[in-house]
Order: C-alpha cells, then sequence, then structure tokens
C-alpha cells in the first residue's frame, strides 16, 4: 500500500470498554485531555466476560479494520471474575482468527484500570498506529457492506 | 459429428469463453463442482458427478433481488439487473439437463421468474453423455437416456476425444463460433453409437435401473400422504439440507434482507424444506416436525408435482441425495419403502 | 454382530430395554442407515459394520425422551460425545442402556470412491468379524482391492483408543488405529504465512453450501435452536452470500463447541463438500491443551470443562501475537 | 419502532468548542426513529432536564439520547429526569461525547464526525430498549451465623446490639472456638480465656442471640434477604432444659478413654462431657461411639446420679427451619495433619507436638495442669526446639502455598512465656523469615531475642530422629553461618499451617459461596468487598476468608456485622434490572451458565414449554434476578443465544456496533 493511499485510510475501530475499570479509564483519559485518534469508538458493557465472540465477528463483517476490549486487571474484576473468563475466550478467539489468516495485529486485549488514563490513552495510540500499519482489513468483513 | 481431441479442450474453453461466462465442472478442493472457467481453472470433465447440480446456472443458490440505500430518511431503490450476457454450461448431463426441465415449470410457468427466465434465454447448454455410469443412478426409471442427452449441443467423451453434435439452433450458433477448433469426421457417428450401447447396457446392470413408480402419482395423494411408513422413515433424518441442496430439481427459496449498514439487500437464497423454520409464517410453522418435512421433500418430489406437471416426476435419479445424506437416507429407500408395505398401505 | 444381536433381542424380550438403537443394513454395499428395532422381526436387517460411522450419540437426545430404556451402539469414540451430553443435561442416563461395540475403524466411502472407484456392486472386507486387511471391492468395470486403512475415514487414522468411556456392556473387540498425529494438519497450517492460512481456508470453505450437515450431525451442537437459525442475534443466515458468512459460520459454531467437542469426527465425515472441518475443532483442542494443560472432552464427567473454569495464572490474549 | 429524542450538551464549551453540537442535533434528525433532537448549554441542570421533560410530553418520546459527559457522571441524572415526565428510566441511554470526544480530539469536523457516530450509536441501542423495572424482595430481619468462636461471637454480637435476632450455629457442644483453646495472646499476653469467656456469657444471655450448638447446617436455600436454613441439632442425650451443670455426670461415667478433642488428644474425656470448664452452654453432651449404655445397652450410669433427670437416651436429631436475611460464614480453622511431614517425627515421638498442643500443655487447666513437661515421660525440658513453617509457604503439594500468619507471634509468643517461667530452659526456633507486621507486634518479637535470650536460627529444619535415649536429635541448618547444626532437644514444637475448617467446602456449596483452591472462601472484592462473599447475602468473617490473628478476625467479624447489619436495615431489596434472562424456549439446559455464575444466580427447573405448539418438559435455567448483578459471563457461554441481559442485550450491542461500522 503506498504511502498516499495510507494516508487517506482512516480505520474503523470498535473498542470494548467495561463499564468499571476500563470505560472510567477511558474517562479518565478525556478528563486529563489525552489524546487518541478519533477513530476508536467506545462500546460500553458491563464486564468483558460480557463480550461475545460474535459481537467480534459482528464488527469484522460491517467493515472494522480492528477490535479491541480492555477490561479490569486480573484479579480486579467487579464481578471477581468475569475477566478470567474472557481471558481465556479472547484468546481462543484471536488464535483462531490467527489460524485462518486475519492478521493477528487487527485484535487486541489490553487490561486497564480506572486509574490508567495514560494507559488507556497509550494503548489505543498504539492499535490505530498498528491498525494503520496492517491497512485496511479486507479478509474479514462482508463485501456488501462496503461501500 | 464433429470432434475434438481431449488435448485441444483448453483452447476451446478458451474460444468459447472470450465474450461468454463457461460454467463447468471445475475441481476445487477434491471436490468437483461447476464454476465458471478461467485459466487457471482445475477443469475435470471425468468425474461423473459434481457435488452440487449445475443448476445454480440458472438458479443460483443466492442472488440479489434489488439493494436499498438510505440516506437519511430517503430511501433509494436499485432493482437487480437481469441477465444479459450469454453464457454456456459445459459437461452437463442427461438427468440434470431433466432437471433443468422440471425447474422450467416452475420458473416459466406464469408468473414468470424473470430472473430465471433471462438466464434459461442467455445460456446455451452443452451436454455430455454419461460414459461410464454408477451404482448410484436411476436416471433410467425417469426415461432418462444417460446416453444421448437432450441439450443444445450433446457431446460424448470417447478414447481421447470428444465427439460434438448440435441439436439445436442455439448449438448450431456455438458450434460454428468453435468450428475452426472441430473438425468434421463422419466415421464419429459409428463410434457415438458403439459408446450409447455400452452405457446402456450398464445403465440395465445398475442396481436401481429396475425401480418400479407403480402407484406414484397423484392419484394417491391420501393414501401415501397419511401412510405410516413416514413415521419409520425419517427417524434417521439429521434435519440438514444435504439431499436439497445436492439436488437438480429443488427449488424453494426463501427471501431474506441483508443489513449493510447504509441501507438494506434484498436476496433470495435456497431454502430445504428439511428445515425447521421452512415457510415459518407469523403464525408458526405448517409443518412443525421432521416426520412432516421429510414427508413433504417426497411427497413433492413424486406426488404433487406429477400430480401438476402431466405426471413428470420432480426426481431425475441423479443419485446425488443417495451418495451424499449423512445419515444414507434417500428416495430410492422412500420408493422401496412403501414397496415392500406392498398394496395394503402404499 | 450375531452375538450383538442376540444379546439386543434378549435384553428387549427381557423388557430391559424399549428399543435399539443401532445400523439397519441399506440397499448398496456402503449405506446402512441409523435404525431403531423394537421388535425380534426387525432383526433381519440388523448390521453392523465397516459402514456403520454415524456417531448414535446424538440420536439419544431425542430417544432417551421416550418411554423405557433405549439400548444404544456406541463406539469407543461415540462414548465421548455421550459422556459430554450427560455432563450436559441433554441425555438421560438412566433412560440409555449402552452397548459399547467394538470398532477396527469406520470406512469412508467416499474415500474409497476418490480411488477410481465406481458401479460398486459388492464389497467385501468390512464385516466388523473379518479381520482382513484389504477390501475387496466388486464393480461393474472389475474388481478393485484396497488396504482397509487405505478406505478409513480421517478420524479413524487418529483414533482416541480402544477404551469405551461409558459402558454397560462391551460386545466386540475394538483395535486403536491410531497411524497419525491429530495435530498434524493443524500445526502444518500454523506455520503457513497469514496468507497462505487464508487462501487455504478460503478456498476449503468456499465449498461450503450451508447445508448444515456437520452442525445437524455434530453431538456438542445440540442446541434446540442454533444462534444461526435465530434471530437472537439477528445473525440468522441460510446462505453464504459473502464469503464472510462462510467464516463466521464456521468460526462461530467452532468457539461454541469449543471445550466441548470431542474430536469425533462427525463434522468432516458428514460434508457433503469433503471441507476438513475437523481443523477447525482441533485448532481449539490444540490450544486448549497448549493453553491451560491437556484437556479431553467427554472424558471425565467430573472436570469443568476449560471455557468454563480458569486458573489466575492463564496466558494472555497477547500470546498469539507473540507466538508470531 | 420508538419516538426517540436527542438531546445534545453544549457542557458550556467543555463540548461545544470541539464538537459541532448543533450539526450532532441536525444529524440524529436523519436517524430512525428520532422525532426530536435539540441541543442546549447544560443538559443536566434543572432547566435543561425540564426540556427533556417538556420533549416527552410534547411529542410522545418513547426513547431519549442524551449527548453529553460520561454515563458515569449523569446517567442517573437522566434516568430520574425522564422518570419523572412518566418515561421508564432505562429508556435513556447517554453518549458520551465529553470525555471520550470533545476533551481527546482538537479538530472539529473530526470531533463532530465521532460525536454523530457515538451519537446514532446511542440512538440504535435505544431503539431496542424494553422499559425495565427493578425488582423488590423482602429481608427477613435475623441473621444466621455459621460458627461460634470469636468470629462467630463477635459478629453475633454485633448484629445482636444492632437490635436484630442472630442465630448462632456451631458443631461442637460450646462456643469458643479455637481461642478457647489458646493460654495467652500476643503481644499482650493476657489471658485468652479471660477475655473470651466475658464474650461467650454475654452472647449467651443476649436477648436477640440463639445459639444452636452440636449442630450443623442441613440445608440452605432462598436468596439474599430470604434465604431458608434447615439446622440439624444433633442429639444431646441431654436435656439442656433440665440440666444444671453440676457435673457430676462426667465424673462419674465409667468411660474415660476418649482422646479429648479440647486437649487436641493430650489426655482422655468422658463419654458424657462438656469439652471444656467454661463451656457454653454448660451442658454435657453424651458421645454416643463411646458411651456403654448406647454400645452395650447396660450403664446407665449418668441417668442414675443425675438429680435433675436430664439425661435423655432416647433423643434424636432435631430440625430447626428458619429464615434468614442474612448469613454469616464464621467456620474457622483447624491446623493441617501432619502426615506428610515424616521428617519430623511427629507420629514417633510424644514429644514432637504441634504449637496448640503446646498451648494446651502450657494452659494451667490443660492436661498438664500448665506444667511444661514431655509427654512421653512428663520430665521437664531443657532445650526446647521450635520449628516454623511446618506445611506454609510451601511449594510442594504436601503443605499450603500460603503464609499461615499468626505462627511466628505465637512462637515469640511461646519461646518468652517458656523463657520466663523457666530460665534454665533453652529455647531455639528455626525460621524461613519471621514475620511480625502489626501493631507492636516487632516489638515483641525484639523483646523475645533481647530480654528474652531466644536463639533465633534463620533455616529449615531438614530431620527430627527420636534417640533411644529419649531425646530428639534435630538436624538442620543455619543460612546465615552457612553451616549444618545438630541439636540434641527435649522437645519440638511445630508451628503447622492452619487451614479453613474443612466442612467449609459442603457449607459454602449449601450457600453457592465461592471457594478459592486452598479452601478460603472469596471475597465479593479482594480489595473493596473484603468481608461479603461474591454470592449476595453471605458475609465472611474470620479465617474462613484468610489467615489471621485474633485482633484482625474481631475487626473483620465486626466489619461482617456492619454489613449484614446494613443488609438487614432494609424492608425491602430493590434489585439491578439489569439482569440476565434465559429465553425458556432456547435453552438447552445444559449448566454452561451456571458453571460461570460468579454469584450461584441461576438454578434449573423442569418445566413444562409450549414450543410453537409442542409441549415438553424441559431442563431450564432459571435466573434469580435478586442474586444476579448482571456481569455477562453466562451470556456468552451460552452456544444458542437463550441467555442475555437486560439492558446490554445481545441485539442492543450488535447494533451498537453496527452502529459504528457503517
Amino acid at each position: 500500500m503506498s504511502i498516499e493511499a495510507n494516508e487517506e485510510f482512516r480505520p474503523k475501530i470498535v473498542a470494548f470498554c467495561c463499564n468499571w475499570c476500563s470505560y472510567a479509564g477511558a474517562d479518565l483519559a478525556g478528563s486529563s485531555r489525552l489524546a487518541y485518534p478519533a477513530d476508536v469508538k467506545i462500546i460500553r458493557v458491563p464486564c468483558s466476560c460480557r463480550v461475545n465472540p460474535m459481537f467480534i465477528l459482528r464488527a469484522f463483517e460491517k467493515g472494522a479494520d480492528g477490535v479491541i476490549m480492555c477490561g479490569c486487571h486480573p484479579g480486579d474484576c467487579h464481578y471477581s471474575t468475569g475477566n478470567y473468563y474472557a481471558r481465556r475466550r479472547m484468546t481462543l478467539l484471536f488464535s483462531m482468527l490467527d489460524y485462518i489468516g486475519v492478521e493477528n495485529g487487527r485484535t487486541r486485549v489490553e487490561w486497564v484500570s480506572a486509574a490508567e488514563g495514560v494507559k488507556f490513552s497509550t494503548t489505543m495510540n498504539e492499535f490505530v498506529e498498528k491498525i494503520h500499519s496492517l491497512g485496511k482489513n479486507v479478509r474479514l468483513g462482508d463485501l456488501r457492506c462496503r461501500n | 459429428m464433429y470432434k475434438i481431441a481431449k488435448e485441444n479442450l483448453p483452447a476451446l474453453f478458451q474460444r468459447i469463453a472470450e465474450g461468454q461466462d463457461l460454467i463447468l465442472p471445475i475441481s476445487n478442493g477434491g471436490q468437483v463442482n461447476y464454476g465458471v472457467w478461467t485459466e487457471d481453472a482445475d477443469v475435470d470433465i471425468e468425474t461423473l458427478k459434481s457435488v452440487k447440480s449445475p443448476k445454480d446456472a440458472f438458479f443460483p443458490q443466492s442472488e440479489n433481488l434489488y439493494t436499498c440505500v438510505r440516506e437519511g430518511k430517503k430511501l433509494q431503490i436499485t432493482p437487480e439487473e437481469l441477465q444479459q450476457k450469454d453464457f454456456v454450461v459445459f459437461g452437463m448431463k442427461a438427468c440434470d439437463i431433466q432437471g433443468v426441465e422440471v425447474l422450467d415449470k416452475v420458473f416459466l410457468s406464469e408468473p414468470v421468474d424473470t430472473f430465471y427466465a433471462a438466464r434459461r434465454q442467455h445460456g446455451t447448454i452443452v451436454a455430455m453423455a454419461c460414459h461410464e455410469p454408477e451404482e448410484t443412478c436411476f436416471c433410467k426409471v425417469f426415461g432418462i437416456d444417460a446416453a444421448e442427452p437432450k441439450a443444445d449441443v450433446a457431446t460424448w467423451l470417447i478414447d481421447g476425444e470428444l465427439c460434438w453434435k448440435p441439436l439445436t439452433e442455439k448449438g448450431e450458433t456455438l458450434t460454428k463460433a468453435v468450428a475452426d477448433l472441430l473438425s468434421d469426421d463422419a466415421a464419429a457417428d459409428a463410434k457415438v453409437e458403439n459408446e450409447k450401447s455400452a452405457i446402456r447396457a450398464i445403465i440395465d446392470k445398475l442396481p436401481y435401473s429396475d425401480l418400479s413408480l407403480e402407484g406414484w402419482n397423484g392419484d394417491a395423494l391420501t393414501e401415501k400422504f397419511n401412510s405410516p411408513v413416514w413415521e419409520e422413515l425419517y427417524k434417521p433424518c439429521l434435519a440438514c439440507g444435504t439431499c436439497t441442496f445436492v439436488c437438480p430439481t429443488c427449488q424453494c427459496y426463501d427471501i431474506k434482507d441483508y443489513d449493510t449498514g447504509h441501507g438494506v439487500q434484498r436476496y433470495r437464497c435456497w431454502d430445504s424444506c428439511m428445515y425447521s423454520d421452512f415457510t415459518m409464517m407469523a403464525h408458526g410453522n405448517n409443518r412443525n416436525s421432521q416426520m412432516q418435512r421429510f414427508r413433504q421433500r417426497f411427497m413433492h418430489k413424486l406426488v404433487y408435482f406429477p400430480a401438476n406437471n402431466d405426471g413428470m416426476y420432480s426426481c431425475v435419479g441423479c443419485g446425488r441425495c443417495v451418495e451424499k445424506c449423512p445419515s444414507a437416507l434417500n428416495i430410492v429407500k422412500v420408493i422401496k419403502a412403501f414397496q415392500n408395505q406392498g398394496g395394503e398401505n402404499a | 454382530m450375531q452375538e450383538l444381536i442376540a444379546r439386543a433381542k434378549e435384553l428387549l424380550a427381557n423388557g430391559t430395554v424399549a428399543r435399539v438403537l443401532g445400523w439397519k443394513a441399506g440397499d448398496l454395499p456402503y449405506n446402512p442407515e441409523p435404525a431403531y428395532f423394537e421388535k425380534e422381526e426387525d432383526f433381519k436387517d440388523f448390521v453392523y459394520n465397516g459402514f456403520c460411522g454415524a456417531n448414535l450419540s446424538k440420536y439419544m437426545i431425542e430417544a432417551t425422551k421416550l418411554e423405557g430404556k433405549t439400548l444404544v451402539c456406541l463406539k469407543p469414540c461415540d462414548t465421548y460425545s455421550f459422556n459430554q451430553l450427560i455432563m450436559e443435561h441433554r441425555v438421560d442416563r438412566e433412560k440409555a442402556y449402552i452397548i459399547g461395540v467394538g470398532c477396527k475403524g469406520k470406512l469412508d466411502i467416499e474415500k474409497i470412491k476418490k480411488q477410481g472407484i465406481k458401479g460398486i456392486q459388492s464389497i467385501s472386507g468390512a464385516e466388523i468379524t473379518d479381520d482382513a486387511e484389504t477390501l475387496t471391492i466388486n464393480t461393474l468395470y472389475g474388481d478393485k482391492t484396497i488396504p482397509y486403512a487405505d478406505g478409513m475415514l480421517e478420524r479413524c487414522h487418529v483414533c482416541k483408543g480402544k477404551e469405551h468411556k461409558i459402558y454397560d456392556e462391551i460386545i466386540g473387540e475394538s483395535k486403536d488405529t491410531k497411524d497419525a498425529d491429530r495435530f498434524d494438519e493443524v500445526s502444518r497450517i500454523e506455520s503457513m504465512k497469514p496468507e497462505e492460512k487464508f487462501a487455504f481456508f478460503q478456498k476449503e470453505l468456499s465449498k461450503c453450501i450451508r447445508c448444515n450437515a456437520c452442525r445437524n450431525a455434530c453431538p456438542a451442537c445440540s442446541c434446540r435452536k442454533c444462534v444461526f437459525d435465530s434471530n437472537k442475534f439477528d445473525s440468522s443466515q441460510k446462505a453464504n452470500v459473502d464469503s464472510f458468512e462462510e467464516k463466521m459460520f464456521h468460526i462461530i459454531r467452532a468457539f461454541h463447541v469449543a471445550g466441548r467437542c470431542t474430536d469425533c469426527g462427525e463434522c468432516s465425515r458428514v460434508c457433503p463438500q469433503g471441507i476438513p472441518l475437523h481443523l477447525f475443532n482441533r485448532k481449539f483442542i490444540k490450544d486448549i491443551d497448549e493453553f491451560y494443560g491437556e484437556f479431553q472432552a467427554g472424558e471425565d464427567i467430573t472436570v469443568k470443562g476449560p471455557l468454563t473454569s480458569f486458573t489466575f495464572e492463564d496466558v494472555e490474549p497477547s500470546v498469539v501475537a507473540e507466538r508470531g | 419502532m420508538q419516538r426517540i429524542g436527542v438531546f445534545v450538551c453544549h457542557c458550556g464549551s467543555n463540548i461545544a468548542a470541539t464538537v459541532d453540537v448543533k450539526k450532532v442535533a441536525e444529524m440524529a434528525l436523519m436517524e430512525p426513529g428520532v422525532v426530536h433532537a435539540e441541543d442546549y448549554q447544560y443538559m443536566c441542570s434543572e432547566a435543561g432536564q425540564a426540556r427533556i421533560q417538556e420533549a416527552i410530553k410534547e411529542k410522545n418520546l418513547t426513547g431519549i439520547v442524551v449527548c453529553s459527559c460520561s454515563p458515569r457522571m449523569h446517567e442517573n441524572t437522566f434516568r430520574k429526569a425522564v422518570e419523572r415526565a412518566g418515561l421508564n428510566p432505562y429508556m435513556v441511554e447517554v453518549a458520551n461525547i465529553r470525555e471520550h470526544c470533545s476533551w481527546i480530539h482538537k479538530d472539529i469536523e473530526e470531533a463532530t464526525k465521532k460525536a454523530v457516530i457515538l451519537m446514532r450509536a446511542a440512538v440504535a441501542k435505544v431503539n431496542l430498549n424494553t422499559p425495565l423495572k427493578p425488582g423488590e424482595s423482602r429481608v427477613t430481619k435475623r441473621a444466621l451465623v455459621i460458627g461460634g468462636g470469636i468470629a462467630g461471637i463477635q459478629t453475633a454480637l454485633d448484629i445482636a446490639d444492632a437490635g436484630y435476632k442472630v442465630d448462632i450455629v456451631e458443631k461442637t457442644p460450646s462456643i469458643g472456638g479455637r481461642m478457647s483453646q489458646v493460654d495467652k495472646t500476643f503481644p499482650t499476653l493476657d489471658c485468652s480465656a479471660c477475655i473470651l469467656t466475658p464474650k461467650m456469657v454475654e452472647a449467651n444471655a443476649h436477648e436477640n442471640i440463639t445459639i444452636y450448638t452440636y449442630s450443623e447446617v442441613e440445608n440452605v436455600s432462598g436468596f439474599v434477604g430470604d434465604f431458608t436454613v434447615d439446622i440439624r441439632k444433633k442429639a444431646r442425650s441431654v436435656d439442656m432444659t433440665k440440666c444444671t451443670g453440676c457435673g457430676v455426670c462426667q465424673e462419674k461415667c465409667p468411660s474415660k478413654k476418649t482422646p479429648s478433642e479440647f486437649n487436641r488428644g493430650l489426655n482422655n474425656r468422658s463419654a458424657i462431657y462438656t469439652p471444656f470448664a467454661q463451656a457454653i452452654p454448660n451442658v454435657p453432651v453424651i458421645d454416643r461411639e463411646a458411651c456403654i449404655k448406647f454400645k452395650t445397652g447396660k450403664c446407665g450410669l449418668c441417668s442414675k446420679v443425675c438429680q435433675a433427670g436430664a439425661i435423655d437416651y432416647d433423643q434424636k436429631d432435631e430440625i430447626i427451619t428458619e429464615k434468614y436475611g442474612a448469613i454469616v460464614v464464621a467456620t474457622g480453622f483447624d491446623m493441617i495433619k501432619l502426615d506428610k511431614y515424616d521428617e519430623y517425627a511427629y507420629s514417633q515421638s510424644k514429644d514432637v507436638i504441634t504449637s496448640l498442643e503446646l498451648e494446651r500443655i502450657m494452659n494451667a487447666a490443660g492436661p498438664t495442669k500448665g506444667h511444661l513437661e514431655r509427654m512421653s515421660d512428663g520430665k521437664p525440658p531443657k532445650e526446647m526446639v521450635f520449628i516454623q513453617c511446618v506445611g506454609s509457604r510451601c511449594s510442594d503439594d504436601r503443605g499450603k502455598s500460603y503464609c499461615s500468619k499468626i505462627c511466628c507471634m505465637y512462637t515469640a509468643k511461646h519461646a518468652m512465656l517458656i523463657r520466663d517461667k523457666y530460665p534454665d530452659v533453652n529455647v531455639t526456633v528455626f525460621y524461613i523469615d519471621v514475620r511480625t507486621p502489626g501493631k507492636n507486634f516487632d516489638e515483641f518479637y525484639r523483646r523475645a531475642v533481647e530480654d528474652y535470650g531466644v536463639n533465633y536460627i534463620k533455616g529449615q529444619v531438614g530431620k527430627v530422629i527420636p534417640q533411644s535415649n529419649g531425646k530428639l536429635l534435630v538436624r538442620g541448618v543455619d543460612l546465615i553461618d552457612q553451616k549444618q547444626i545438630v541439636k540434641e532437644a527435649d522437645m519440638v514444637v511445630l508451628a503447622a499451617a492452619i487451614e479453613p475448617n474443612p466442612d467449609v467446602r459442603k457449607i459454602a456449596t449449601m450457600l453457592t459461596a465461592s471457594i478459592d483452591t486452598n479452601n478460603f472462601l472469596t471475597e465479593a472484592h479482594a480489595k473493596l468487598r473484603p468481608v461479603e462473599s461474591p454470592t449476595a447475602g453471605i458475609f465472611l468473617s474470620g479465617v474462613c476468608q484468610g489467615p489471621k490473628d485474633i485482633p484482625e478476625t474481631v475487626s473483620q467479624a465486626g466489619a461482617a456485622a456492619v454489613k449484614a447489619i446494613g443488609l438487614l436495615a432494609k424492608d425491602k431489596l430493590m434489585t439491578n434490572p439489569c439482569t440476565a434472562h434465559s429465553d425458556e424456549l432456547l435453552c438447552n439446559g445444559c449448566s454452561n451458565c451456571a458453571n460461570v455464575c460468579p454469584y450461584g444466580a441461576i438454578s434449573y427447573e423442569d418445566k413444562e414449554v409450549n414450543d410453537h405448539g409442542k409441549r415438553e418438559v424441559r431442563r431450564i435455567a432459571q435466573v434469580n434476578s435478586a442474586l444476579c448483578q448482571g456481569c455477562g459471563a453466562c451470556t456468552v457461554t451460552c452456544p444458542s443465544g437463550a441467555m442475555d441481559l437486560q439492558g446490554f442485550s445481545n441485539r442492543q450491542i450488535l447494533a451498537e456496533v453496527d452502529a459504528i461500522c457503517r
């Protein structure tokens, strides 16, 4: 992909954030004015364990270029154990996507606490950059949604 | 009778594909299915049966009907264009061609299905005789002659040569377009006659060729429908759609909408009477047990269809369901089960 | 087979069971079908041979709802599925009488035909009692012989072993037919470049006709209504209109059975397009084994599945990217 | 289709400076279902809320989207506002265009574009919102405390003092627990019995406390606020209403060969017994395994000597069923079994003892009347060795991975007390680390070393070998001096690891309270909710949650009491309406959801369902909305999608995904 094309490319990125830690971490990033690209759009879920692999595939289907899931750090889940289940689910799902040839940089999990506004912002900056380097997602999407 | 050496077939395909699509059996991942010819396609005309029938060429598994784009609160609706380009289907067998006749009865009778009609109009069928029929074949039962397929062009693959005989105007046109690749050979007629007899001889020996369809007609509707045999027959059925999707005559479809984010794409796709949501309506389902759905498939093929179409069965004996059913069920077993039942129940 | 029939008749006669779930001979040499036998005379059609590949566990979901006990013939690998169904309360153990039937590897007629064999009239060597190492196939186009192992289903080459995990009694001997590692193909794909992996699956999945045979034959896919048939997720699909939908269906299906799939191989056996669907399930099994410790679904009904349990020290999802 | 109103907040210039709020409102009107859109300076102000309320009434709005600051900030404000206008409070969605947009982006065009997308996602979600109503459940104003040790007693007293009824269920014949076995307490060295006994008496006398000793919890059903518990009151064979506690029966009982549980088997007790003199209740029980009357049918001596006629050989176990609003677990601990530690010769020599046994030896009411002597020959020891961390901080599966926390301090206490009372006894302590965090703890330990001359050696003991001369050869290492140490000791005291009472597993299962791999009960949150179980209405007191000393236990017991009181003080519980629900037509009854539910909120019921005319009895998951906290773990584990979460349903989240990606 040429540099010019890259400049045109504005990725669509969906971030699932748990209500108790990561969403609050994103709020803190906001109130601390820690910028990250507007390409990231956050969906609030009660817990990372609410994130169904179906949601992630659906995002790709409809044209997302990257999907990131954030939750409380292991051990700090508001519901005690939710993120442990989420961790296993996402590990397996990401591994499967990698296995069928989807670039593994398009999916990511990051644990972000309510106090980690900086980490939230850095993570999003890194992730957007990664998606830029991968370019448009062409392997995992429904062509009918492209135009 | 024309002929062409087998090694010259790629050139023939290339020629046909100039300016029109060529659909023919292609091997992909170890399975042969009809697909659009490309230069690097792995064409396989030796394998007798494709997994799916070639009916996709005229009635694809899914096709768009119209596209609807939303801008604000305005909708813009664009109907899908009908087939405009000519195309050739190469290699269809006699049974599959009879399958198209069945589809014609459904889609070309009023109200005409314009999508199907356009494809029929633009499609030319080059048939191939069945060189070595298999034990799952029972086309003979439906009066089909696998040795002499009826199409726009009939062909026979004999000893490294493809014998070519145009039968219709469309067939003549196609033949003219490829004439320089074909050679006229009067001696081929005799070879073809030999091949036909060989094929027919084998067909007579096939295990299903003596299957009797006695009693399968519209008159027997209620007895067949109410027979206790269904209750036994359906039990191994897993309710998958394999039989319907490999079948050259199954014609049911569902119409669905796909949310593209900026609008809706309305499409139709094959449906299967084996599915629990087949013909689901607001009030529920007409057939709410698998026995009923199973019965529907065979009653339709062997009783309802002939009753409405001058005795034409909507089974052509291709034997794909015999080969592919995960539970080894098939229409032959159904026919036989009623035979064994004797006169009293059937 | 005669011993099995005699015992089944006896259990039917003395009222222990109300019906027998086994196989009925087909009208071709290779197409027996799963069938119920309720009367002594039904047994004239009873057959148990190398072509009886179907995993009857799934039929037991409905069968154990019927009045009285159902005798079911389960091969060693089928018993894992049955155990898994017990764990998930989908079958009633009390309503099942399990005869563990011997197995020496099951045959794949598609694979046999792929070896250029057609016009089959009869096959010998597929009988379970026969110790023959070769299959002799009489066809309209001449007689053919092939080694038994060359006609075996893929799953039998990676046989889980000859031990029945649950049974009331065992009739017949079993043989461990394993001669390959079940993860070899998965490892081969894992070592490909992303574009090669993508091309491989694109090619395989493009054959999918969405007949749902894989799902409907699968003992783990026992949902009353599949998400792909219901509007619960706005996910109902009837055809793969776009190549994405093939991937969505097979990934989600594999994910839903992850940790529950016993690797019985029915999905690949029944696929009319010969898609190696087990490669999805085995990928999850391989990952689960590597990440969370070896786990065989259906082996031990007291152990929680890997996706309904966790440890504090589990690997992070970033392992996928780090592995390269 | 909803009739949706979209309200875009300027937040002064916080949003309006970077987001074109008018444009967002304008774009909102293009969305399906949106019939009203406006922007305003401060949506959260009284005036802003009034505008929403007016629009609801004027335009018959059924769903509201507020584009403003984080929902964590004002979601509740807007919910209350729409509720006052007659709309269900859960018909509001907030699009966070401040923290997630205006504050982090500089470019107006870009920020506006993003704000529009966030608005669309909220509109798409609210389109699928349904009115939700919090459930209500009643609270039974009575608490149950399981375990009658110091933790249980303290919790019960605190709850009772707040005016609520409390029942204590204690497995043994008396309350008091481990603390009653302890001689002195660190770091103050006051007598354990002297501080515990008054509490026991107070609990016994408290009008709000009922004590069931020699009783066990048999079954628990129900949920927070409304538990029903069956308590098995084991047959005591003594009528508690008649017994005067005179003790004659115990004296006369001819069966005196049963090892005393209270004295850790160091001496024997009679078949009819009270575990110790200050037992509460002071009513003996007959140990039917040991009693001659029960074994042979002959004897009956106790009955003959009992002037009160309290002996009742025909007494049967009694099941008491009671309702509770809250349950506190205070099941305490025991020492681990030392059968895997043969190297310390615990089972070979009577002079190798555990610290708790030493407590009994040093106690004036103990087997040796408080005289320090060897259990083998009654001789006073001259050389004593203490071995620390026996089974604690253990890396293999013989012991426990955790630190038992109390051993360092009680060993310092023992060493000090011995050196004080018997200055001629040499005391050596082998330790891995000495851990003394706690008020006055390190000072206490230093006194043992500096003032009392206790010999602390950093190092482990490899083997204790009983000698023919009756002494114990202790082989160890000194890690600091890097040398082997061989010592001849008269007594060896093992600081055995503590572990949760083995019964806790059974109790946790009944309560659906989670326990960790060491059988400690898991707290709802390790930092913020340390005395609550993840299962609502279950509270944790004392060592059942993790190793603790007495002051920690008492303070945690008080904390658990406060949490329980907080619950009991409510007449009704309002439950979070964002709970999981299972669609009975889709549910497979497979139990996978229950396996991942941290709250035990999911149970199964055989229910007749009508599946499109097909009637059958199916095993269906039922969510108890009083217990469900709405995490959603179950929804993902459910393959058929039968389990869904209100307020965050599959379709709602997918609608947001679709809106963002379009």
